[in-house]
């Protein structure tokens, strides 16, 4: 058969240094243990592929010649817990990680809680939920710690020292912003229609500074605490 | 029939579907496991041991013909389906026999044949064709896939993304929401008429002198956000008091401060 | 390095004719192809494995040459519903009985109609029936349904809107056929007439099609009426 011949002559140049009489020659045993332990839903022993080949099959050759022929290309033949399998070489798992990048919209909430951090940097999560007149869900503020857009800046000097939380450079970038100045402000807002001219005299819009030297009523994060405050539901 | 009702929901109102209409599969597959007349005539046909595209649809026509009144000789029960093909049967027949009209309508008596012929190779081919099929190198069956599929691990990134405009709209309108407080509208002090007349007649008494008609009312205007209601109800009582003749009212000019006093005539007018 | 020098060999050898500065150079691409088809558990299409492989990687080429590569194995590269996957080799079933998966005995009613479905598809049940002579019970479809080979596809445009059938990518997968077109002797049957509907005299030679594209009598099934169906009693 013209394909034998040709795997014959393959086996013999890709385990060139088999021992004589050894499987090389058995073309088809190395075939059918190919097939074998493809299609097997779990690793097989030595025994359990002799059982299942013709009597006389040098399995133990067959095996160590195709460990050979197989070492180098993109699946490996492999011994795992003394049983023979089929694995994708090491160096390629890389393509087993298939990354799926999803793009997503902020949520309402998360909006608002994030010009309300730009805005009234550095903020705590009470102030927020002050300036939005709605508890803020531990949830929105991961969300915007996901996007990389605030992050905590660091600790009020107040009771409970609650963390404060900032907007970041990437918060920037995203934005098209060169600084966090050029947040538009109230008269700005007024202008481009989107804040009511009849909005009350008192109302005030701050101007945000994102400064990364932390203000005079800001103590440093103390990572210990941070942990801490960090599973606290209430903060 | 419900079945045949099915039927015709499912697939129309064909005709194939309401020609079979009174048999039951079931029945059918009773005769002799063919499954169907179709099927009888196609086992017929192979009987004549040629090639399907030769037979003699006359001698496979008496055939089936002869195995039907066999069947009922022997008082078999026959699938509705299977006496429709036998009376169709003679029809063919009767044109394959009877010499060829000239009607332009009908098919002839070869055609007929012919579509029989085929609608036999038809179901022949397919049968064949399943086999061949069936034959494949199929998965799980012949040939197989790998046992172990190393499922691939999927991460899940997410970009998120958002506008300044959403962004400062969102500042804007949540801000404006939470600045909007809650406006209770004051109930206003309003002189009725009916109070502004007795007033009026309690305090003008006979004054027969013109006098402002705001000089009446200095006790009661001390009060700014009153002023208009007790003036306006007031000026009105009084017009009302001029109609009936108790009062006479004077305005020098538009604007001008009203004077007023009682009528002096009021005798003349008790009469 | 010293393995894909061997490789290299290899590969020149097994694949001695193709063009010079095709895929056999690329060894790493090969080994990514053979580790991602491997590890795959449905058939992967060139799109796909191009999108999981580097930049500029000559798919096409590499499937060639791991074809012929696997020709001779017990393992081969094969192509099924226009996407690639490994296979055991056909001649080595007998050696399968551990991992043959228990299939479930059609009905001779059901293999005709599964048959018909492949030849005369987009086809409609009062079609079916016109082919076999008998009127087909709703078991029969509903098994093949069942089994994931065919599909309902649409509606015909003819009085009634007649449901009709086709089949699936796991038709072509289960019986390894690359394209619809491949059914064994369909160019016979066609060049003999009989995939003609014989009823509507159409002179036309109609193709199976089993295109997610509705042909142009097709309607898209309409899930309300669709769902009715689906529901009768009598089913």
């Amino acid at each position: 058969m013209e394909r034998e011949a040709d795997l014959l002559e393959v086996s013999d140049r890709m385990a060139g240094d088999h021992p004589p009489g050894g499987a090389a020659g058995d073309v088809e045993g190395m075939r059918m243990v190919e097939a074998l332990l493809f299609a097997s839903a779990t690793p097989l022993s030595t025994d359990e592929l002799a059982q299942r080949l013709p009597a006389g099959t040098n399995v133990a050759a067959i095996l160590e010649t195709l460990t050979r022929t197989y070492a180098a290309r993109g699946v490996n033949l492999v011994q795992v817990a003394e049983k023979w399998c089929f694995r994708t070489a090491d160096d390629l798992t890389f393509l087993m990680h298939e990354s799926m990048v999803e793009q997503r919209r902020l949520s309402r909430a998360a909006l608002e809680t994030l010009a309300i951090v730009a805005y009234h940097q550095p903020v705590t999560r009470a102030e927020i939920e002050e300036i939005r007149g709605v508890s803020t869900s531990k949830g929105t503020l991961d969300v915007l710690l996901e996007t990389g857009w605030i992050r905590m800046r660091g600790r009020r000097r107040t009771p409970g020292r609650p963390v404060t939380y900032g907007t970041t450079e990437a918060f920037l970038v995203h934005f098209g912003l060169e600084t966090i100045k050029d947040l538009p402000g109230l008269e700005e807002l007024k202008g481009a229609g989107l804040l009511d001219s009849a909005v009350p005299a008192s109302f005030m819009v701050p101007t945000p500074d994102d400064a990364d030297t932390l203000s005079e009523d800001e103590d440093p994060l103390d990572d210990g605490s941070l942990f801490e405050d960090a599973r606290d539901p209430d903060a | 029939m419900a079945q045949s009702e099915f039927q015709d929901q499912f697939d129309g109102p064909a005709g194939v579907a309401d020609s079979r209409a009174v048999s039951d599969p079931t029945l059918v597959v009773d005769v002799d496991g063919f499954e169907g007349p179709l099927d009888l005539l196609l086992t017929l046909a192979r009987n004549q041991k040629v090639d399907l595209t030769r037979i003699s649809v006359l001698a496979l026509v008496e055939q089936y013909l002869e195995f039907v009144s066999e069947a009922r000789r022997l008082r078999l029960e026959l699938a509705a389906d299977y006496l429709v093909m036998a009376a169709w049967l003679a029809y063919l027949k009767s044109k394959l026999l009877l010499p060829e009209q000239k009607d332009e309508d009908e098919p002839t008596g070869e055609e007929l044949a012919a579509a029989l012929a085929f609608r036999l190779r038809r179901l022949e081919a397919m049968r064949e064709a399943s086999q061949k099929l069936m034959a494949r190198n199929r998965l799980g069956r012949d040939v197989f896939a790998r046992g172990m599929p190393e499922t691939t691990s999927v991460e899940h990134k997410n970009i998120w993304s958002a506008s300044i405009y959403e962004l400062l709209s969102a500042y804007a309108t949540q801000r404006q929401r939470q600045s909007v407080t809650s406006v209770r509208v004051a109930r206003r002090t309003v002189w009725s008429l009916q109070e502004a007349r007795e007033l009026l007649v309690k305090l003008i008494g006979r004054a027969a002198e013109w006098a402002p008609i705001t000089s009446y009312l200095q006790d009661y205007l001390y009060d700014e956000d009153e002023w208009a209601t007790v003036v306006a109800s007031t000026f009105s009582a009084s017009l009302e008091m001029v109609r009936e003749g108790r009062i006479e009212l004077r305005q020098s000019a538009p604007f001008a401060p009203v004077y007023l006093r009682t009528r002096a005539d009021e005798d003349v007018h008790g009469t």
